[in-house]
């Protein structure tokens, strides 16, 4: 873990991460948790989206040892040690991939595009993996 | 206003940083403030000293040193990103400094505005 | 509610941000092509009747020096995709409320 | 006539590569699905159907420690495509007579 | 230019780049054509196609000097002086965006789908941007 | 048969070096020669010897480093793309060697396939 600001600002902002990216393909989905874990020690509304390919982040089962990678998918799990609650995950977009809810590695809240473009339309900072 | 800037491409291969750049001068002439701007990514690759592009090219790694030293800004390298990627204080150029991804989320909550340019 | 500012960087031809950034932008919402995204003003190419579809719901902006850059100046862009300069840029980011990158 | 072994490493609902690849493969040919490119063998995904009709004209293959990494083991792949692991990337490598990336 | 072996070797291959992506947004398609001209020192048998949204590399009129990078798509004028002269332009590509071949900075052939499959057919070595 | 590998993008954020690197240990298993390897656009950041991973992640740089010297593989990083990447003798890890375009040129001609592992 990275050194922060021990002394927080009374400020409380909504911080959105959009990860649209799958998996070990590319390193958004990990360098983009990072992000998501040091979020949670600053005491903000954090949230997460996962859509499009971003679901596959979620998927169960994952296993990197013959790629040579670094699995990290389980550390989606810290965030709720972390009080990280508000994860979400588009329908649509699980739905074309021929996926459910019951394949993703943690709870998740699965919304429609309608329900979460009102999740981003509540936001202060919203960043991209 | 106050913005934050976060750059996730290096130079060269993306236009993301150029983009950042452009975006940057142009907030700074409309009298905005630049409240930090935030390497992560491949974007930690914009602080390499030793980059040196052709004659004929922009050299963005010395116009975002110059621009800090213009402008007194905060040029922020994640070191955890950076580390992996063999970014260190003996090739960091002018005006960056490495510190921890709080720097980003720091940003993120003193900022007006967060902009984000990447891939 | 908020009016956000879009940011699309990539071809509509080459990645899927564009579609989704049209999924997921409330009306009322502006949308600023930078990059590669300029690509999707093109008023001839196949592309041009989804951003027309949502013209009534969303505002659109491209940014000019990447429209020179590419040679598209002497193309017909698509009606009412307002060109804006690097200030324009920073304009809409302060006008808006939140910025939101379709990386 | 060679025989083209065409690699795709990007997924079918993020990029065009997988379409691009699939327009100009010609019969006969050989698609290797690696790195983000396995999602293309997910049977009950909305791109299954493009892959299924193109199994008459082309031999597709994906490479297992992809799929095994991306916790694809526990879902329905399509059928009839063949799990290859690195050392079958190098025989369908060698096999064939040219290798292009669609990247 | 960069170095090469002098004495090259007798082989003669047929050489196939392929270009698929925009200028400007990355640098493919600029480091593509570095290596299209030094392959053109080889007396191999060179070919390019431009196909996708690679087609916008060859659009006429670019003048990048407001986003400040290199305008480097003069240069294609130059695969002419090194004899490179078999550049193929995918038909649909281009329609699909609305240009037509006079869109473009240097003289090229422009093929069908159909006829760009039989191009690639023929080659033994093919190098995406 | 004789092998040319293209690797054109660098360690961490894109997966091309991670499947190149396994895809040459299995063709050297199976008695392939690799003619080369040769690193061009942001491949040629596989070869900065600062790269500096998590004590549990792979580490590409020295990955390669050693088959090079177990296997006696030619690893060339092209020099232009280098050069403005700020890649240079300096910061150049053990067995890798930078030299021009030629090279890779010269590895399409020699090789009987040559594969290109990207973005």
């Amino acid at each position: 873990m990275e050194e922060w600001e021990e002394e927080g600002p009374e400020i409380v902002k909504k911080f959105l991460y959009v990860n649209r990216r799958a998996p070990y393909g590319t390193i958004y989905a990990l360098e983009c948790l990072e992000v998501a874990l040091i979020t949670a020690a600053f005491d903000q509304e954090e949230s997460l989206i996962f859509m499009d390919d971003g679901v596959f982040q979620l998927k169960k089962n994952q296993d990197s040892s013959d790629i040579g990678m670094k699995n990290f998918s389980k550390t989606y799990r810290a965030l709720d040690d972390y009080d990280v609650e508000r994860i979400y995950v588009e329908k649509e977009s699980l739905e074309a991939r021929g996926l459910t809810a019951d394949d993703l590695i943690i709870p998740v809240e699965v919304l429609s595009s309608e329900e979460l473009r009102e999740i981003i339309d509540k936001q202060d900072v919203v960043i991209s993996s | 206003m106050k913005l934050g800037i976060l750059i996730k491409q290096g130079p060269f291969t993306h236009q993301a940083s150029d983009t950042a750049y452009l975006f940057t001068v142009a907030a700074l002439a409309k009298g905005h403030e630049i409240y930090r701007v935030f390497f992560y990514n491949d974007g930690v690759y914009n602080s390499n000293k030793l980059s040196e592009p052709q004659t004929d090219d922009r050299d963005l790694v010395s116009l975002w040193s110059k621009l800090a030293a213009d402008h007194n800004i905060d040029l922020v390298v994640c070191v955890a990103a950076a580390l992996r990627r063999g970014i260190k204080d003996e090739i960091l150029a002018e005006g960056f400094r490495i510190s921890g991804l709080g720097q980003l989320v720091e940003a993120g909550i003193q900022a007006d505005r967060t902009i984000v340019f990447g891939d | 509610m908020s009016h956000i500012l879009h940011l699309v960087n990539k071809s509509p031809t080459e990645r899927n941000g564009f579609d989704t950034c049209l999924r997921m932008a409330k009306p009322g919402d502006s949308v600023l092509m930078i990059e590669d995204g300029v690509y999707a003003a093109l008023a001839n190419a196949d592309f041009a009747k989804t951003i027309i579809g949502s013209m009534n719901d969303l505002s659109f902006y491209a940014l000019g020096p990447d429209i020179t850059a590419r040679g598209l100046n002497d193309v017909p862009l698509i009606e009412d995709v307002h060109v804006v300069d690097y200030e324009g840029f920073v304009d809409l980011v302060t006008e808006t409320d939140v910025t939101q990158s379709w990386l």
